[in-house]
This record gives C-alpha cells, structure tokens and sequence, in this order.
C-alpha cells in the first residue's frame, strides 16, 4: 500500500492520557502504537472505533481516525465503517462490559459475519468507568459495589463465546506481556475476517490482582504458555513442560523426568479448521493446564464487506445500469406526451 | 412543491373468482355474495359457466368464473374487477382481461407448472408477461396449503383438492374483511349431512384466512393519485420503493456511496427489499441483526463517508433513540425512515397512523435536535427522501423522515425525475482555505461542521458523544463550553429553515378566518375535503406540512392571520401539541382519529363544520 | 406439588389458532398441551412468555398465563418472572429471529445465567411474521426477500451458541417428530436451569422444505440419530448403524458388515460435565454423520434465580431487620426532639 | 409537602493536606494555595508542623497539618475542613477534630496497614470506628499508584514515596478544578535543576488528577437542607439513597415484593447499589446485561406480581422506550428512574441538567402516555419515589420519576418517617363480584386495568404489546376499538390527577401578577431567588411542580390568572414548551442554562429581574 516505514510516534498523538496509573490500558496502547508502526499501514487508513468504558478511550490516544461512540455499540459501528469501506484498517477497542455486556449481540454478530476487524477486547474483569461493578467476565461469587454480597452467576469465557459465534480468529495476551501483544496484534492485522485479541488487563483501582494468579512475575512461566503456530507446544522457565495429548483431552507434563520427550509434545496449528483442539487451549485456566497467550486460531473463512462488495460489483456489471433512471427504465414504464 | 393528489376511496369493490370447472368457482362466488349481503352491502354477481359442460381440465374453454360487486351504490356487476383469483393458468388468461390495471391477481401457483402452462396453451414460460399482466400478482400456494391442512382427514389427494375453493374463499374473506362463520353457516347448509367433507372444507376455509392472516395480504380501497400532466416517463410506484428511490439519487447527486442498515418491520420492509435489490445500483444494504445495529451500521458508514440511512416503524424508532443522539453529538449527516404504524407497542403492525411524531421530535435524551420531515403522498416519498439526504448532507445532521402505512402501501404513478430536474447535493467537505486551521468540530457560516473521513489523508481526528470544545473539537466539561455548544447545534437546525421552501397555503377564496392544516400522508383527504368544503361554501384555506423540524420560516406569519387553525391528523392531537407550543397565540381546534386507518374525507368535512359552526 | 392429573386440554384454550396450515408449529403446540399434562403443573403455575413472530404467538393458544412481550425481549421478560417468583414453571417461545436477531444478547446471557427456564426456539431458518427475510440461522447464499442475491453471512449453529454461553441444557427435536419433542420438552422442563430446545420446523409459506434434506421420511432413519441418556448411540431404519469414536472425533459405522459390532457403540452420557462430546453430537449436520435429535446435553449447575433466592433468604436471617425504619436505625442517625 | 429547602452554595472551601513531617504537606498546601491564588480566589493558609523535629515515622506527634482556604470573602484559614487529606492515620487520628460534618476525609489506604495504626496508637482494626469518624471517606490507593506510576523511573522505593505529596495535590487539583500547568510551574521553580525529580513529580501529580477523573471523584459545592422541625430519628441521605428507601417503603405498604432490573450508568448507578444491599429487607435487585434486560426483567416482575423497578440515566432512558410501550399496553405498574445528567448522548455524564423531560413525556411510538414525576431535593426523592409506587401500583401503569445529578449526589439531613406518616397503597386486584366476568383488560370505573398473575389459580390470562378489544380483552384489529383504547388509556392517565395533590403556589404578597415556576430538582435555588427577590421588593409568586404528567387539576386556574409566567429550568425550554402546549394562554417566559451546571441563585434573580424589567 505504501512503502514508507512508520515510528511509533507517528500513531501517537498529545492528548494527554488519563487513565490510572499503573493501570493496564497504558501497556496496551503503547504496544498497539508499536504494532501499527510495524504493520506499516499509514494513519488515515485506520480507523479505531471504540465503545465506552474506561478502555473505551483508547482511540483519543491515535494519531489515526477515531470514533469514541457509545456503550456497547462499537462492533456494529465498526461494522458499518468496514463494509462503508473495506479499504480502511479497522480497529475496534471494547472492555469486558462493554462488549459482553451491553454489546454482547453485536459481538456475537460481528464474529459470526466474520467482519474484517481487529477487536481488542480489555478484560479487567470488572466495570471501571462507573467505579466497580461486577461484569459478564466476573467469577462467581465477585464481591462488588453491585454485588456486595457476591454474584450469584458465572462469567462467560470471552473464547468459548468466540467458538460458540462461528469465531476464525482468536488470540490472548495480557496487559504485562508486551511482546506476546505485539504479536497477537500483527497476527490480528494480518488475519482476514473479525480477529478478536482479549487481553487480560489489571485494573488498579476496582479490581487490581485479579489476573494475579497468572501475571504474577513468580508463577507466569508455569502458569501460562505461548502458543505460536507451527511450534511445540513448551511452557515453564526453562521451557521443560509440554503439552501432549491425553484421551479426548490434553495433559501438561515435565520433559525433565524421563516419561517423556519433546517429541511427545504437541505442535500447535492455529490454521485447523477444525476448532475443537483451539477450544481446548483457550480453555485451559491455569489449574492443571496453563493458561495459553498468543494466537490460538487462525482460520481462513470469507470476510463479510468484501463479499458485499464483490456481490455488489458483479451484479453492477451484469445489469451495467448507469443510474437510477436507467434502471427504472429498464422496467416497466408508459409515457405522457 | 405540492401537486394535485386525489385520494380516491373505493366505494365499492369487483372480485371475480375463476378456475377449471371442477373448481368450485361458483359455490366460493355465492357464497362469498351471500356473506357480503350479510353483513349489509350491496351486491351484484354475474356467473360466468364454461360453455363446453366437460371441457379438459385446466385447458382454456373449461374456465368458469363468478363475479361478485360489493359496496355502496352498487347496480352493476362491475366492469372490470379489482380482484382477480384464477385456480390455474387458463382461468387467469381468460379473466386477465377483465382486471383492473390497478387490481390484484391471486393465482395458485401449484397448478403454474409446466404442464399446466401447456394445457392453457401458453408458449412460453413467463406467463405473466405473455398475457401482458402488470399487475401485483400474489402467488399463493394453495394446493399445497389445502394439503397440509387436510393431511390429517383422512381423504384422498382428489378429494382434498375439491376443498381448494374454499381456501380461495377463506382468503377473500379475510381481504374483506368477512366473519367466517357466516361461510361456515353456509357451509353447514350444503354440506350438514356429510359432517366429514363440511369439516374438511371448514379447514380449509380457515386455512385460507389465516393464510391472508399470516401474510398480511391486503387490497388497497385506496388508490393515491398525483396529478402531474407534465410528459414523461411514467411508473408506478409505491412509497416504500419511491423512498428507496429518492435515496439513490441523493447518492447519484451528492457522489456519496448509499448505505443502508436496517432490521426488518412491519409496515417498513420493502425499503430494505428494494434497496437490496438495487446492488445493480451499487447499493450497500445490510440487514443487521436488531435495529440499534442498523441505525449504528449506518452511523459507521456516515463516519466512513457514506450518504448512510436506516429505515424502520415505531418501535424501531424507540430503540434507535440513544444511537440518534450520537449522531447529534457527532454531527454526522444520516437518514433514519419512519413508516409510521399502529401504536403504541406491537399495537396494529399493518395499519397506518401518524403516531410517531412527537418520538421523532423529542425521544431522546438531552438536548438533541435534529430535522424531521413528512412526506404526503406515495410519489413525495421520492422527492421527500431526496430532501433528507440533501439536508442530512448539507447539514450534517440526522433527519428522520416519517411516512406512514398509507402512504408506504399506496401507490400511485410518477413521472421518472429528468436529468436537472434534481439539484446536485454538496457535502460539506473541508474547504481548502481552511486545511490548515481546522480539527474535527469546525464549522462553516451555517454552523455546519465540516465533513472529513477515514481515508482522507492528513484529516486524522477523533470524533464521539462527548461534550466537546467549540474552540478546539477536544473533550471539554466547561460549563459555559456546553452551553455555547447546545445553542449551537440548535442554531444550526433552525438554520436548516434557510434551505427549505416557505409553507404553502392555498387559497380559494380571500379572507378566509380558518384555515385546515395537516401534515405528511393525510395530504390528499385534507386536499379533498377543502374542496368539497369551499365548493359547499363553507370557506377555508388549506396548507400541508412537509417541513416540520425546523417550521418553514413563514409558519407563524402564515397562520397567526387565521382567527381558526384547525389541525386534523391521525393521533390525537400531537402536531397541534407542537404547533401550539411553537406559536402560542394560535386558535388551534383539532381533528383526530387515532383508529389505525386514513381518515375518511366525509370525517374531515364533518369536523371541520363542527368546529366552523362552533360546536 | 399436586395430585390432581391432567388432560392436555386443560391446557388448551378455545382461541382460534393462526398459523397456516401445515406449518410446522401446529404440531409443536399440540405436543406441548401433552408435555404439559404429563408434567401435571397445574396450569395456574406456568407462564408462557414469548417475543414476536409467528412462533411468538404461541402463548394466546394455551390455558397458562401467557405474555407475548416484544421482539426479541422474551428472554429477559422470562428472567424476571422465574427471578420475581421461582415456583412458576416459566417457558419461553420464540423464533430464530426473535431469539438469535434481535434477542441474541438476551439469550447468551439467560443461558449464561442458567436462569431456570424452558426455552422452545423454533427454528424455521427464516422471518415468517415480517414475510420472508433470512434469518441468522438461514445458511450461507439464502436466497430471500431481503437477499436478493443470496447472503454473504454464516449461520449461527443454536447449539454451539448455547455451548459457548456455558449452556447447561441443550435438546433438539423437529416439528414432525412428536414424540422426540414430548420426550425432550419434559425433559427441559425437569432440569433446573436455561432448558434450550431447538426445533427444526418448516414455514410452509417463506421457506418451505428448508429441513427436507433430514426430515423427509425417506431419508430421515439414516441422516438422524435419536440420542438418550444411558443409552448405546444407535440409528438407521434398523438400528443398524451406530456412532464410533474416531481420533478426536466420532464416525458413523455400519454394524451389520462385520466391521464393527454394538459393542463399539458409544453409548449417550447428557449428563457428563465436559461438553466435548456433547458439541461433536449437537454438531453433527447430516452429511457424514446423523443430525443428533433428543436430549444432547443434560447437566446440573446452580441456576440464577434460586441462587438469588437463597441469598436474600441467607442475607435476611442474618440481619432480622422488620422493616425499612428498622434498617435504618440500625445505622447512623440522630435525634431531634 | 414542599416544606423550606436551602441550597447553600458554599462560598468558600477548606482543604487540609495531612501527613507525616516526611511527607512533604506543607509543599503541596503551598503549592494548591499558589495555584489558587493564581486562579484569582481569595485564600488564607494555616500550617500546622509538628512539635518535634524528629518524631518517629508514622506517630501521633509528628503529624504535620497545611490548612487552604479558597473562595469568596475569606478572612481566615477557617474552622473546620472541608476536605482532609490524611496520608496515614496518625495523621487521620490527630485531624478528625477539624473535619466538618459533611466532609471529606481522603486517606493513603495503602498506610492503613496493621503496622501503620500501631504506630498511631489504635486499639482496634476499625480506625474510623474509634476516632468517631462520620463524614464521607474516600479510600485511595496512593502508595500503589505512585509506585504504578514511577515504574519506569528507576527510583527506588524511598524516592518513589517522597512523590506521594503530589499524588494528593493533583487529586485536590482535579476535585477543585484547578490546571495542573500553574502546579507544573511551581515544580519547576523547585526542582528545576533536578529534571528526574521534576518528571517524577509531575508524573505523579498527573496520576493524582487522573485518578480523580477516573473515579469521578468530586466534592459537593452545595448542601441541600430541607428544614424539618419535626422532632424525630434524622439521617443523612443523598438522592440516590432516598430513592431506593421510598422504593422499599412503597413495598412494605403495598405487600408487593420489591424487584430492581438495572444496569450502572453514571449519575443513577447508587440506586443499584443501595438496593443490592438491601438484599436484608428481602429485595431482589438484579443487575441485568444492559438497560433493555433491566426494564425487561422488571416488566416480567411486574407481570410475575412484584413491585417492580429500573433506575437509569438519559442515554439508558432511549434505550428503554420500546419496553415502555409495552409497559403501557400490557398496562402493567413500573416505576422507571431516570436520574438525568448532561447530554445528549454522552454528554457530560457526571454533570447535572434537566433535559430527558421531553423524551420522558414524548419519547415513544405511538400514543402512550403514561405518569411523570420530578423529585425536588434528596429527601423529596424519598417521597417521590414511594409517590411514584403508588400510582403505578394503584393505577397499573408505567411511572418515569425524574431526578438529577444534583439532588440525586446531594445530601440532606431528613427524618425517618415513623408508622402512619404514608398511606397503604391498595393494588387493583380483582374483586371478588367481577370474579366471573372478569377478563385480562376488564377495568374499574378509574379505568385502572384489575391485576392478576401467574400463581394464582383460576385466572389465567395472556397480555401483550398488541391492541385488545375492550369488551373481551382478546386482539382486535377493529378500528373503533383502537379508538376506544387509546382514549381510555390516554383517560386512565388523566385520571391520575384525582389521585395527586394540587399545586401549592407560594405567595408572600398578594396580587402579584408574575409567577415563577420550575420542577424538580430545582426547588431549592428557585425558592431561595424567590425569597430573596421578594425580600428585595420584587413581588412575585412561585410554584414547583412535582407532578408533571398529568399536571395537578388546579394549574390552569392557579397559573392562569397571572400576567406573566416565568419558567426557570436547566435546559433549552422543555418544560416551558410542554405547559404551553397545555395551557396556551399563558404568556411564559423563560430562564434557562444548559451548562451542567445548577443554577446559582443570581443568575434566576438577574434572570427574573431582566424580565420584570422587560429587558
Ligand atoms: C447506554 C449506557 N449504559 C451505561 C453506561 C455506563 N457505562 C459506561 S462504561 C460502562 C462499563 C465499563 O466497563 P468495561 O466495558 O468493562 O470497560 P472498563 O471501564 O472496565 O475498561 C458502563 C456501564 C453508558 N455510558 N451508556
Ligand atoms: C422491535 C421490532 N423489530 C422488528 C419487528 C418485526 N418482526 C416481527 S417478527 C420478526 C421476525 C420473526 O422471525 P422469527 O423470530 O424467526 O419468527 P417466525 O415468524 O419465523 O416464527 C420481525 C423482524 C418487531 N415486531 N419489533
Ligand atoms: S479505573 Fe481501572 S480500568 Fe479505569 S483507568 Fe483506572 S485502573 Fe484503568
Ligand atoms: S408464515 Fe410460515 S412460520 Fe408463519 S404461520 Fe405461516 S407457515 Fe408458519
Ligand atoms: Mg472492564
Ligand atoms: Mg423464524
């Protein structure tokens, strides 16, 4: 599209930026500015359209086109932008309430259709803007200023929302792991169709830690793994553990103890069609198998504007009406003298 | 800008029923004569017989038919008929004749295979165009549906058929509106010692209703027509598809790509069918999954540079409220299409009334203008969506434009617009001059904001539902700031008055004290009730709003003159609210009818001596 | 709760029913008054609350308490009256539109909830009520008065939908099939939680034929399998055929030509927690392998509203406040005498 | 029932920065005063070091103390605080005694540890418990955010908390609105040729800021007292509180169990909050997936027998219109809360405004009317809301009561209303001689619907957003019928007006001829403006309207007699355009701003007298 190379700053803009300090949005948008730089794709060409919500705001933050518009609609928004013109490079920014709650049918919609757009999904667990109610992501029993004495139902898993929604593309990050953003980010770029990347995000404020079980610097190399296509499936700090296959199911096991070996270890394809092992990997909570970061599926799969656009192209050339009047012409008239 | 626009209301109605003469044509046609005289109308039939008595079945001499007249003033069997049913393809090329051009035609589409075509010596396999009819054609499945109903009796394929007129008359009496249990006490006479073949055919008989039922078929007793002697090319066109029209020729005059996001409803779909249609066209039409989606599809295709528009009835219009007052926030040009319905809630999906105004005024939340305006007739659906888009666009603003079943529904023919006629329409883009001092919220003269987009390079800006600095288009919280801006985004509405054209009153006679005053599709009875009025000396001027948000800049001056403004419109009483509210010293009396139907041009009259004789 | 029996005309009213002949949803109402009189709720316990559509109107042709609400919203209608009073047995009906259109967020969210509901979802792939526009389970080229040209949209899969909004409960039965439908709605009405009840029915007049390609008796014994708990996964016109595991997989295999003997046969478990099996059952689509009819899914989970009960009750005993003034003089306050 | 209110605007402000003598408050006090200073306020300042040099860390006696006073007329560093910052509680402990009842107290939660009320000779875990403090605490993390802030520093721990001084400064300056820039100048000149120490400072101080736009934290400038002399139990409440308890009053007379379906939007989200505590009276609040399942869900309460609620803000009022109408055909009883904020849109969501007026008594397809009401001050909400219960409840309809950022953050001392003070409210449940005529729409001679539902034997029934026949109850498409409907449901609303008081017009001296008038949350600065002018020799009357929709029976008389009619409201005019629309003889005129902003008592004062004047 363009040979000129990009700086981060290029993506950036002097809008002062007003989230919390320390909070995980800050980490997110740095990398995102990063990822455009490398994806090279120049700022008008990209339009980040958001919801509300404390992530929401993340669009104030670009160098680029930006729409903050309101709760829980920006999937259908950016839907609208996208098959408007399937030329931009559209970016859609959503909180956990924002795009499962409130949003919740746009988002399954937008997957289903296979919309080419790159959804990052910040997933704090929790309302922040409106100062701390429990979401559709919170666990059972979330103490909150909505639910003080603990929520009484259990929180959708963004990926199984995904599959259930026909997803092609699915990746996890989280707020700490800038390089593994970065990643899953340009993946998303380069994937054709609704690629949704959630990241887990710390909220400082109203629900801080609550992605500690797995962030925390002294538990993440056993606690998570970074899926890349094409590569062994190898976890832990001295990458010793694997993933293999158990039954039906998958199993974590140490490759330092004799019972097994690398060759053992499953390689990962993001590009399976077949969506029943990728269920399996996001599932994985960091019990018994670790959490999996990085790009988990993959798929080919027709995008919806460029199959309007295309349907629309071929029928213009078949009737090559060249407007309103010819076409009405071209039915069934009489004439007054 | 208004024309002549006759609403003619059908005083009376000619169905005529063919087939083979194994049909039943007769039994269904007497009955259905019997029912009407029932419940009170005046009838007149003419029994058609085959002259062969056992001519081969499904060929051209075998067709017999039934015509039935009902209504007011009725002495003839009618001369052409408004409602055709053929039973098989010979029965519809004999009969095609005698139908209306206006009319309707029910075939049953099971017996239009090819075998049939041949027995009714067709030669090619588009019957309808063979036999040259251009009327609306409702294809129904009879055969099929008597099947299924009967699937359960018992009786063979043979027999069930014999039912199959009685599945044409359950679908008549549903058009017109007929109890069935006088068919079935008819029924119960003929057939009241078979009790199998009576219940039978009663199925069958409720099959076809229901069916009508289902479908919402319906035959207009209306017919709209605008007078308009120019020469031309002429079609004929009903609102919904005049509508979708008017849209795609904004996009040709404004050189915006049209977008169009929509969910369907009841009385509103054919908007979406006809612009789905129009890909030919290049148009985008998406169906989205609800209406907050479409009304936020079009919003993200406004953003992106399109002429983008929603099209939806009420309740649709209820739930699009909160995306509309981003569009007031944003500035962004888009179209939102009300076909009005029977209120409030589900309510009455398919009957027309003029309900919506007042959502369309003032549904949302904060202070949040926008433009609203009302066609009047089927063809000024055309030309009214034109003036959406062109305001949308020139003045970047949403415009709800409210039609109504009627008008959506009705018909009329329309002289197909030539090149000229339209102006071209301009988007407010960025002016050079300004390039380098502008951001996202700056404005022209008219307050307009200018129009940038994705792709545009070097235009980068963000735009939202947050307050925003006047001075500098960033998210601002300053008090004095949100005031400047809610004046501003009202001041650019009014200014929207500057771009319309003046009300137009007309007049038969000077010095007239009163004046009738309508808005939107109610345009042609008002219309003939101000000259039945005058012609009966009863004197009173007439103007119909098509401008209703901002008023045309000459309302007040046009109407204080008048000591009686009468305000008659199908609700109860909401532009006279608004109206009132605007201009306080109006002498506004109201005629209503809030009933799911047009008015009725005597209703009219009759309110309008009422209130001239103050009572 | 009673003894009193009943007769499925006691649930039946003398409403003049308004579908079209031969639509599928005449066959569904009747078994319903059954189901019902099986079940032996008095009809005074049960509320039927439905959106709008053809199918919507379900609710007036019964002698319960009936609400037919407004599109799409039957869901959460539902949610509140099982939530406002958890001994009615509240069912919900509605249509492929109605529940995965413009309902779409309500559903994923009551099925999250698992808010203790029977939800009969009768799909017919099509608008019927608004005349014959694709719906979101209307497949891929749909051609429809809304889709001239065919579509450019992937269809949800209800069931995946409800699997990946953690669903609980998932049953499928046809329109033409009555007594699989009694089995499973008496089923969906004995498991407490979001009953999901799919039925394949056929709108005569916008869409007819749509599930002919497993429903026609032809061919039905061979593209369909009649799943049951507890019972060896069998189906052909003799039962001679039978589900395998296969890899990952399943596979549908002969028993009669040696290969395999009904000892391979899985047998049904609706009940196991994991959902791996139950997806590959309910994914089935009648090309390689037989579309799964019955109970597919079956399991227990708290369900929203008595869990809600439970802690108001918890709550209440704890404080043993009488009334609101009570309360509040149990805070700060002061006197002015 | 609108007894004496005051709203005292608080002319001055007193902060107090307290800390340990490491802490460095006398930096940030000098700093905030400089600051204001330069905004032009007027100040005074009061430092308070500790008696010991070295102290140890985090006792009693090495607290050190920096007093601000800002505003108009200040003289001295003031009594009592207004806003405490203590940055631990040796700090808290030693301060307390200066915080004024309806205070702040801000604290270093982080410094709350064990450890930390060692030191400062606690004796139990519950700090504010022991030191008797009352007034409203904010908890902040500032130990932690200053660390998130200054990770990538490079400081150590140490040096990162010499940083927390200005964490505390730039969350005053957001509360107080003062720019950080002037701050950022002070710094500067400090630590100029220190550039890590400077970023590190200024990056924290913006931490401090943005953390306080985050949260939304703000400190009332107002306190509304309503003066009750009444002896009895007092509590202090705010709007939002207030609401939900008359809620719960309005439950426990009317024997309906209390169901919330709600989703959280600024300013309304304390409603949820409040009632999802109160899971001890036995209400189920539920918090649903967005604001069409919270009106859903209640509407499906209601139907299920409950009293049932939704709380929202504008943008989630649209959102909700559809449900409404349903709400009103299926006439069921709901109360909908709307606790308005800045719009449209978006808006300014914290801010105050009085702009969902109009939407609330227009805003939904169809003519469907239903009861709205607007609450005059936090206690008012009180009575209100249980006003607003009532009348759903007896009059099985949809009920909007509006209140506003203003009253609905604002406290009150208000007494606890003791047995008697509110009446039973009595549902319309059938009685027991229609037991057998009765059918779903039957009606009683008010038109009020009887109410029934699921549980109860023998009356099974179905309703829904389809017209009913009036006869039978069952769906009619019959056009008279629609008729007779929507007259009675437009008649069951005005008949509310039976049931409502009169409007009370305040007068101090007869025949004035000019009459100011406003509703809701205005009350309180309109009858202050209206004392004052009165006081002033300016003579007019006043009047509040809680009652909106419909109006009490008396306005027209009580209005009407005056030559002018001034109508004071935070927004462009809606409530101004609505009586004028109903009673169009009146010659209004109008105040008002749209700035998110309460009015301040002069500008109504200047406002009426520019208009008396007839400037
Ligand atoms: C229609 C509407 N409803 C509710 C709100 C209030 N609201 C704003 S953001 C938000 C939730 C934010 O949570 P999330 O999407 O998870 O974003 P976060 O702040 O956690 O990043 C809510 C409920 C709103 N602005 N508009
Ligand atoms: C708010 C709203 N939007 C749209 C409609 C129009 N509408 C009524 S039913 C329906 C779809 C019906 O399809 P489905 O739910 O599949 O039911 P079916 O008729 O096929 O049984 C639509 C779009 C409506 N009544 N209300
Ligand atoms: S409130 Fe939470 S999510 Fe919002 S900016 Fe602060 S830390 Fe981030
Ligand atoms: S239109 Fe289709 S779904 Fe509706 S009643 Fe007729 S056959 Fe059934
Ligand atoms: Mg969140
Ligand atoms: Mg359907």
């Amino acid at each position: 599209m363009t040979n000129q190379t990009y700086d981060p700053k290029d993506f950036k803009n002097d809008v002062a930026v007003r989230w919390c300090p320390g909070c995980g949005d800050h980490a997110v948008l740095n990398v995102l500015h990063k990822a455009m730089a490398e994806l090279g794709i120049p700022p008008h060409m990209i339009a980040v359209v958001s919801g509300i919500g404390c992530s929401s705001r993340l669009p104030y933050y670009m160098n680029t086109y930006g729409f903050h518009t309101i709760h829980g609609r920006g999937g259908a928004i950016a839907t609208g932008v996208k098959v408007a013109n399937p030329q931009l490079t559209v970016w859609q920014i959503s909180g956990d309430g924002d795009c499962l709650a409130i949003g919740g049918n746009h988002f399954i919609h937008e997957v289903r259709r296979n919309v080419d757009l790159n959804l990052l999904l910040l997933n704090n667990k929790i309302y922040g803007l409106t100062k701390g109610q429990f979401s559709p992501t919170s666990d059972r029993g979330c103490i909150s200023k909505s639910s003080p004495y603990g929520t009484t139902e259990d929180p959708f898993i963004p990926a199984e929302l995904v599959f259930g929604a026909r997803g092609t593309f699915f990746a996890r990050g989280m707020d700490v792991e800038l390089k593994i953003n970065q990643e899953i980010m340009i993946e998303a770029a380069g994937h054709k169709g609704c690629s949704v990347v959630e990241i887990l995000q710390n909220c400082m404020i109203f629900n801080n830690g609550i992605h500690n079980r797995i962030t925390d610097k002294a538990v993440r190399a056993n606690r998570t793994i970074h899926l890349v296509h094409g590569e062994k499936m190898l976890f832990g700090k001295n990458r010793d553990m694997g993933l293999v296959q158990d039954g039906f199911g998958l199993k974590a096991v140490r490759l330092d103890d004799g019972d097994y070996t690398i060759d053992d270890v499953l390689v990962h394809d993001a590009h399976c069609q077949d969506n029943f092992l990728h269920q399996q990997l996001a599932m994985m909570d960091g019990t018994n198998l670790p959490v999996a970061l990085g790009v988990i599926r993959d798929v080919d799969a027709p995008s919806y504007e460029t199959d309007v656009a295309v349907q629309v192209r071929k029928i213009q050339v078949k009737h090559r009406f060249k407007n309103l009047r010819d076409m009405i012409l071209a039915g069934d008239t009489w004439e007054r003298k | 800008m208004l024309g002549k626009t006759n609403v003619k209301f059908r005083q009376s109605i000619v169905v005529r029923f063919s087939g083979d003469s194994g049909d039943g044509m007769q039994l269904a046609g007497n009955i259905f004569s019997s029912v009407s005289a029932e419940m009170g109308e005046i009838i007149s039939t003419f029994p058609d017989y085959p002259a062969e008595v056992r001519a081969p079945q499904g060929s051209l001499s075998g067709v017999s038919g039934f015509q039935v007249h009902i209504g007011h003033g009725v002495h003839t069997p009618g001369d052409e008929c408004d409602v055709l049913v053929a039973m098989n393809p010979a029965a519809l090329k004999q009969n095609v004749q005698f139908l209306n051009k206006n009319g309707v035609a029910i075939v049953d589409i099971d017996s239009f295979k090819e075998i049939d075509l041949k027995k009714a010596e067709f030669k090619t396999d588009d019957p309808y165009k063979e036999i040259g009819l251009k009327t609306q054609i409702v294809e129904v499945p009879m055969t099929t549906m008597v099947k299924a109903a009967l699937e359960d009796s018992g009786m063979d394929f043979k027999s069930q058929m014999k039912c199959r007129n009685m599945f044409a008359l359950g679908l008549i009496c549903w058009l017109f509106n007929m109890p069935l249990s006088s068919a079935r006490r008819f029924l119960q006479h003929k057939f009241g010692n078979k009790p199998a073949v009576f219940d039978a055919n009663c199925k069958v008989l409720k099959g076809g209703y229901d069916y009508g039922h289902n479908i919402h078929a319906s035959v207009s007793k209306y017919r709209i027509e605008t007078e308009d002697m120019r020469p031309g090319i002429y079609v004929d066109v009903n609102g919904n598809k005049a509508t979708a029209w008017g849209l795609i020729l904004a996009s040709e005059k404004s050189g915006r790509p049209l977008y169009l996001g929509s969910y369907p409803i009841t009385p509103a779909t054919d908007i979406l069918h006809e612009l789905a249609k129009r890909r030919d066209l290049g148009v985008k039409a998406c169906q989205m999954e609800d209406e907050i989606a479409g009304i936020c599809s079009a919003i993200g295709a406004a953003y992106a540079g399109s002429l983008a528009v929603t099209s939806t009835s009420g309740p649709g219009l209820s739930l699009k409220s909160e995306a509309m007052g981003l569009a007031v926030m944003s500035e962004l040009p888009l179209v939102i299409i009300d076909v009005q319905r029977g209120g409030p809630s589900t309510g009455m999906p398919t009957k027309t009334e003029q309900t919506d105004l007042l959502q369309a005024l003032y549904g949302r939340s904060g202070e949040c203008p926008l433009v609203v305006l009302a066609a009047t007739s089927p063809t000024d659906c055309f030309h009214m969506a034109f003036e959406a888009a062109r305001l949308a666009i020139e003045h970047m603003t949403p415009v709800i434009l409210l039609t109504d079943a009627f008008i959506a529904n009705g018909s009329s023919a329309w002289r197909v617009p030539e090149v000229g006629d339209y102006p071209e329409i301009h988007p407010n883009f960025v002016p050079e001059e300004k390039e380098g001092s502008w951001h996202a919220y700056s404005r022209n003269d008219e307050l307009v904001r200018y129009w940038s987009f994705p792709g545009v390079p070097g235009k980068m800006h963000r735009v939202g539902g947050l307050e925003r600095d006047y001075d500098t288009g960033v998210i601002s919280n300053s008090p004095e700031n949100h005031q400047r801006m809610v004046n501003t985004r009202a001041q650019k509405i009014a200014n929207v008055a500057n771009h319309i054209p003046e009300l137009e009153v007309k007049s038969e006679h000077d010095g007239c004290d009163t004046i009738i005053v309508g808005w939107g599709g109610t345009y042609g009875h008002i219309l003939t009730a101000y000259e039945h009025l005058n012609n009966a000396g009863k004197h009173l001027d007439f103007a119909q709003f098509q401008y209703i948000n901002p008023l045309p800049l000459n309302t007040r001056e046009a109407l204080s003159k008048y000591k009686t403004v009468i305000v008659a419109e199908l609700n109860n009483g909401q532009f006279a609210t608004y109206l009132q509210s605007q201009i306080p010293e109006l002498n506004i009396k109201r005629i209503n009818k809030t009933q799911g139907q047009p008015f009725l041009v005597n209703e009219i009259e009759e309110g309008v001596i009422k209130i001239m004789e103050g009572k």
